[in-house]
């Protein structure tokens, strides 16, 4: 019997969906060159309505037995894939979970909360409780949101002292701007959380300006290959970086095609950590050649 | 003498023959691009023609169509607004926090989504009022009054939505939820409500003073003004009646999706412009047609589900194919009027 | 007294333009206004309708003041005028110009059959076949004109006031307009009337005003005046010799410019003739024969289906007016609002537009321009009475001035010049006349489009004439009298007249 | 009639001069708001003033002030430019895709850098082209062809990356990055370039024949005509420069962070536009400054540096005070000069 699963997911806008992008063709040629029953077809959106769009043209247009879906926003996207699940889909959830529970036959989560959590507490120890930091953070969401929370719970009750915060967007662009006009106001950052390696690349290159390499260091986030490389070269600046990984798209891909094609059903739940990668592991994480 | 007359009208009647023949291609045109696109669409996949497909498509050209609809005017009028994505992003989140809160006085009842509704139109009404006002009394330019306006609707509702998501309150979103997804005579609500508002919008435009004088007003402000038109104010109603259009696209949005954030209705703007402007509506104003904007809005809907139908394109290029398809059903429409021209 | 207006001033900045003028206005009379070009009537009269409010003095009607903020309140006196630079909206259609502002209703929706059956009714009153559907901007000037008309009085009106409504019309259009003002006359409509055509005012006013530089010379009735006195006042000199001498032609005189079998689809049907050095060739034929459609296809300003143009006897190919400056052909349009002038620029730039190159090297001089300006002031006798900075803020006799000028800035060989003394004043129309003889006399060569016929017969060597797109016949030496030409005009006479009557 | 408009205004005008200063506050008017949000800087936070923090600025403002300088011509000849934007991501990942691969032959030098940029300048001479032919040759919209030619670029650029980010080879980087970084006389390259660009932007607009064309055209593409001027050959020419101008602010980008991506130069375009309308150009054509233009670009930057500077107002209402300083910014300038009037 023949299988077509849908994959919906956000278009490559920032480095970590492009990052999801790239993983999901990949996974896609390789399953399907695995197993000829599969088929997989993959559809991106730029905004929540589209995804909502691509949904409905998934089902009545591709007739899928499986949707593996990265929601580009928790609440908005809901109600489509319950509507998805309705009508006798296979539902795989990747990353943001849905705001009601049950919807889902498969979860795949990245923990957004932890990635926050982790980075704060590396700070929170490499400052030895005490210090100013700048804050980057994404686009206004619900993402942003649950990193900024996980961060500031790790640093409560030490002295590290949020100097200010401000959002640049996912974007290297607005990092090296807001990172720029931070090294101008303040005169001592001991530490920058960029949230998120692009942020971070843009960091890196206002404080190479500014010739203060040597006041701080920034911790990033998702593990962009850039990134890593100077992890594991040992960059005074850039220590550590914190893994979301982008290839969860490919491991929930992976375990949906087993549910098809192995013998007992694939349910349940599937949580990634955020692990803390230093010079020591970033080799096992680091892959030359993804375009992220 | 009395020959000379009657070789000018065989004569102009020739030519008015001739610009007869080109203004109904002129007319047809969007429609002819339509078909051809939904043509290719039904090759590329003869999934295309499922009713289901073709509900879904129609349902989702609603919004954009609406409020597209409102720009018609607000173009037509020489005006312009880039603010309305995210005044519809603004009065989804008010929306919900209104009806969130109401639950507990009214419980998730009919109540409370009509209040929601009238909240909604409400909140329109102003929103393109303060367009309007400040357009016409400040004489700042509309692009730039929009711009600003577009900036601080996204940042009002990023700020109520605390940098998350507002959500519907789940009892209240199963009563509402008939409003995007329900139908009636096999046709869904929204479909009838864009129906309905294009209706109203073609009699608007077409047949009412309002309508005439904003064509007036888009071809020449200093003539409109000569002819005792009140130039001021017949400008801001075609922007409060953008909020509307916005409003009512939002009260069929927020059923769909329960949710606003700051990510709702980005790009919303440019869609609904292009929309007027593939349907024939000119840029510079003075010339508007609300049925060529309905074509347009559906046709934009269309490109998109199209691209769905196949994986002969890597996802990567979509933006290529929209981009070229739309370039080229816009040049063909053009294209076939301008060839029966001299 | 319907209307009065006593000691009206009004400046432009620190110019004052009108000086103390007073102005009665009975019920059911024609009150012509005249002047030179600049001497301020449209000024005056944009007062009296309310489009322009006085420096000083006052406007009465019924003997009580009025201080007009709008041309509405204005018109709800009753006070109505037709502008001399058309107020249309280009892109609506004829029904809808004429209404707009007050259109009919029932209930809540337009009337539309209702105003497309006044307006046709107003149209054919002004018997003209201008189409109620018809977008305006497709319609010639001249039929503008008629809407513009068909607009005012189709308002409740007491006061009309035209500001040379007939600058833009044929004789016939002029007749009918005649009618309807004596129609008017007698409801007892007062009218004001502009016109530098002085045979329209011996012809219709009951009194005249003359205005000089902004001062009211005279003003009294028509009875016992002459033209020749009406001009005498408004200039301030005797003119003698409308018309110059014609240019001798050599009877071996090279023929410059040849069009051969020239067809414009829609508007002219195989038309063709020749153009001899120094000479002044005529194009007569009523408005909408199809003149202006042949000059500009030759031209390459619009398309054409078949023919071709020999310049000095050799064949060339003018794509767009470029190519026809290169080949030292002008031509000067009859649209100078739409196609001629850039309004909201200002005047150097308008003069040099056309031959810019020859004040860049390579950056644009502007002393240069200024010189070129300064010349062509002079030339062109362009009076600036006030610090002008676009070209709108012209009256309409210097913007056509400048118009010339521009075209003029070329240099050229050949001058193609369309209705050229449009809205102009006696005065400089002479200069114009004598300007063209210089012309030849130097050796260049005009074509001369008018509906003036005095123009066509006292200036042009032979006069082509043109009727519903086909060119009827070249008429020449004695055959040039209006009665041929009316003949040749309306079909009865020459090519193509049997198959035009019987076909 | 729109001599009657003009007659008004210049009455106005001429009655102001006497009073003394109006036409100079016209012009003026984008310095006296540009000064005045220099002061709020100051009042919120001194090291505004600090030269890093003034020399950051005018560097950042580059990009868009180059770009806008070139939309300067676009809009003043009656046309516009949605594209521009993507066209800078799409050049950029060209750039960086022919760099990299030359460095295996030519090196990590000089010689590899300077092809990059010669291709750069030729790829915006080239897309400038497509823009205007196809808006010009084929009557389109400029409105629908740009916005079609902006997703094409976009998604160029994406597919090239491979939806993820083009990286410059560090080598190349290294000898690349003062373009960016360096300094001449404590001025940044990026603002001499700026400043170049804007200087032979003015003398082409005042004093060139093709500027004058510009005006000519976005005032009345008919007597254009009748002036013998190329009409399509100038609109061309100016979406030319446009990529010209978008080809130089990538060559000065491309060397900051040494990557190019899909999120490359998202919203420039609205960015641009607005700098040039801030400035003082009109929309509809006709009318154009460069120095407004580059006043506006700077105000633009200036607003995003200055709420960076604070944290008295929520992050998420940045929009909003942005939103609103631009719109005061604008009513302030066109004010201070009606205010003259009668
Ligand atoms: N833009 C147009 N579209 C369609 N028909 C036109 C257009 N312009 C002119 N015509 C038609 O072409 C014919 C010739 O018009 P044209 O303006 O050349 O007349 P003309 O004899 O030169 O008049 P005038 O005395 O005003 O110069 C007329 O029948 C007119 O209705
Ligand atoms: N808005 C304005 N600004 C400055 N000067 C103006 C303005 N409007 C008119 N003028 C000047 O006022 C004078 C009178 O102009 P007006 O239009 O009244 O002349 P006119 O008698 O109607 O001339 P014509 O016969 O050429 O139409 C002219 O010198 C003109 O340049
Ligand atoms: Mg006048
Ligand atoms: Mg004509």
């Amino acid at each position: 019997q023949e299988y077509t699963i849908g994959v919906s997911i956000p278009a490559a806008t920032h480095g970590w969906t492009g990052g999801v992008n790239y993983h999901a063709e990949e996974a896609k040629e390789r399953l399907e060159a695995l197993y000829p029953d599969i088929e997989i077809t993959i559809s991106t959106a730029g905004t929540p309505g589209e995804q909502a769009n691509d949904l409905e043209d998934l089902v009545s247009l591709r007739n899928i037995d499986a949707l593996v879906v990265l929601p580009f926003e928790s609440g908005p996207l809901t109600d489509p894939v319950r509507r998805v699940k309705e009508s006798g889909v296979f539902v795989t959830v990747v990353d943001r979970g849905l705001t009601e529970e049950g919807i889902e036959d498969l979860y795949v989560a990245g923990n957004n909360h932890e990635l926050g959590r982790v980075s704060g507490e590396y700070i929170r120890e490499r400052l030895d409780g005490e210090g100013d930091i700048v804050v980057l953070r994404g686009i206004p969401t619900v993402i942003d949101d649950e990193r900024v929370e996980g961060f500031q719970e790790a640093i409560e009750g030490s002295d590290v002292n949020i100097l200010d915060m401000q959002h640049a967007n996912w974007n290297r662009d607005d990092g090296f701007e807001v990172m720029q006009d931070y090294l101008s106001r303040f005169d001592n950052i001991d530490a920058v959380w960029a949230q998120d390696d692009d942020i971070a690349l843009g960091v890196i290159e206002a404080v190479r300006q500014a010739d203060r390499e040597d006041e701080l260091f920034i911790v990033g986030g998702a593990g962009m290959k850039d990134i890593i490389k100077r992890v594991m070269e040992g960059d005074e600046l850039v220590p550590v970086d914190v893994l979301y990984p982008p290839a969860m798209i490919a491991t929930a891909m992976d375990l949906t095609v087993q549910h098809f094609v192995s013998n007992g059903p694939v349910l349940g739940k599937y949580i990634l950590g955020s692990p803390l990668i230093t010079e020591e592991n970033a080799e096992q994480y680091y892959f030359p050649d993804s375009p992220f | 003498m009395s020959s000379v007359m009657a070789n000018n009208k065989t004569a102009d009647k020739q030519i008015a023959k001739q610009k007869g023949f080109a203004i109904d291609l002129k007319t047809w045109g969007p429609f002819v691009a339509l078909v051809v696109l939904a043509l290719l669409g039904v090759l590329i996949n003869p999934a295309f023609l499922g009713l289901d497909n073709l509900s879904n498509m129609l349902t989702r050209s609603a919004f954009i169509g609406i409020i597209a609809i409102g720009a018609t005017f607000v173009i037509t009028a020489g005006g312009l607004d880039l603010s309305v994505g995210s005044m519809a992003a603004f009065i989804a989140g008010v929306m919900i926090i209104l009806m969130n809160s109401l639950v507990e006085q009214f419980g998730a009842g009919l109540t409370t989504v009509l209040f929601g509704v009238g909240a909604s139109l409400l909140l329109g009404l102003c929103a393109g009022f303060i367009n309007g006002v400040v357009t016409t009394k400040g004489k700042i330019e509309a692009f730039i009054v929009t711009l600003g306006t577009m900036g601080i609707y996204r940042s009002l509702v990023t700020y109520l939505a605390d940098g998350g998501t507002l959500t519907l309150d789940w009892a209240v979103r199963d009563i509402y939820r008939p409003v995007y997804y329900a139908s009636f005579l096999g046709i869904t609500i929204p479909v009838w409500v864009f129906l309905a508002v294009a209706i109203i919008g073609y009699i608007l435009l077409n047949y009412t003073r309002f309508g005439r004088y904003c064509f007036a007003i888009g071809s020449n402000e200093k003539v409109a003004e000569y002819s005792a038109i009140h130039v001021d104010r017949i400008k801001t109603m075609t922007y409060m009646l953008q909020g509307v259009c916005v409003a009512l696209a939002t009260i069929i949005y927020v059923p769909r999706l329960g949710s606003a954030s700051g990510a709702t209705g980005v790009l919303w703007e440019l869609e609904a412009i292009a929309a007027v402007i593939i349907g024939g509506t000119m840029l510079k104003g003075g010339h508007g047609r609300i049925w060529g904007t309905v074509v347009g809005a559906i046709m934009l809907t269309m490109i998109g589900n199209i691209l769905n139908l196949t994986d002969a394109i890597s996802n990567y290029l979509n933006g290529t194919v929209q981009g070229a398809i739309i370039i080229v059903a816009v040049y063909l429409q053009r294209a076939s009027w301008r060839k029966t021209g001299p | 007294m319907l209307l009065s207006a006593r000691k009206l001033c009004r400046s432009f900045g620190a110019n004052q333009v009108l000086f103390d003028v007073d102005l009665d206005l009975q019920a059911g009379e024609v009150h012509a206004l005249l002047g030179e070009n600049g001497a301020g009537k449209s000024t005056l009269v944009k007062i009296l309708a309310g489009y322009l409010p006085p420096t000083s003095g006052e406007v009465l009607v019924d003997g009580s003041q009025r201080h007009y903020r709008s041309s509405g309140e204005a018109e709800a006196d009753g006070v109505v005028m037709i502008h001399q630079e058309l107020a249309l909206a280009e892109q609506l259609s004829v029904e809808e110009n004429i209404f707009l502002g007050r259109e009919l209703r029932r209930g809540m929706f337009l009337d539309r059959r209702a105003m497309r059956e006044q307006s046709r009714a107003t149209l054919e009153e002004l018997e003209t076949d201008v189409d109620p559907r018809a977008r305006v901007k497709d319609l010639s000037t001249s039929d503008q004109q008629m809407v513009e008309i068909a607009k005012a009085i189709t308002r409740d009106v007491r006061v009309l006031i035209m500001d040379e409504p007939t600058a833009t019309l044929t004789e016939n259009e002029v007749k009918v307009l005649f009618a309807l003002i004596n129609r008017l006359r007698q409801r007892d409509v007062a009218i004001v009337y502009i016109s530098h055509k002085l045979r329209e005012i011996e012809q219709i006013a009951d009194r005249v005003t003359v205005l000089r530089d902004g001062y009211l010379v005279d003003s009294g009735p028509m009875a016992g005046r002459s033209k020749e006195e009406l001009a005498r006042l408004m200039v301030g000199r005797e003119i003698h010799e409308m018309y110059p001498p014609r240019t001798q032609l050599a009877a071996d005189a090279p023929v410059v410019l040849e069009a051969r079998d020239i067809v414009v689809p829609g508007a002219v049907k195989q038309a063709s003739f020749t153009l001899r050095r120094g000479e002044v060739l005529g194009f007569g034929g009523i408005v909408g024969a199809g003149r202006t459609a042949l000059i500009e296809a030759v031209l390459g300003l619009r398309g054409k289906s078949a023919g071709q143009v020999l310049r000095n006897g050799q064949p060339v190919v003018l794509r767009n007016l470029r190519d026809a400056v290169h080949q030292r052909i002008a031509y000067l349009t009859e649209d100078r609002k739409g196609k001629g002038l850039v309004l909201n620029m200002d005047l150097r730039s308008n003069v040099t537009l056309l031959n810019l190159r020859a004040h860049c090297h390579p950056l644009i001089d502007r002393r240069l321009e200024e010189q070129a300006f300064q010349q062509a002031i002079q030339r062109f006798d362009i009076r600036l009475r006030t610090a002008v900075r676009t070209a709108a803020e012209l009256s309409g006799g210097n913007q056509q001035k400048l118009l010339l000028a521009k075209v003029m800035s070329i240099d050229p060989e050949v001058v193609i010049i369309n209705e050229p003394t449009r809205g102009i004043d006696v005065g400089t129309k002479h200069q114009i006349y004598h300007f063209i003889h210089e012309l030849t006399e130097a050796g260049c060569s005009v074509i001369l489009i008018s509906s003036e016929m005095g123009e066509l017969i006292g200036l042009s060597h032979r006069v082509a004439v043109m009727c519903a797109g086909v060119l009827t016949g070249v008429l020449e030496d004695e055959q040039i009298n209006e009665q041929e030409i009316m003949q040749y005009a309306s079909g009865i006479k020459g090519v193509g007249a049997d198959e035009q009557r019987y076909g």
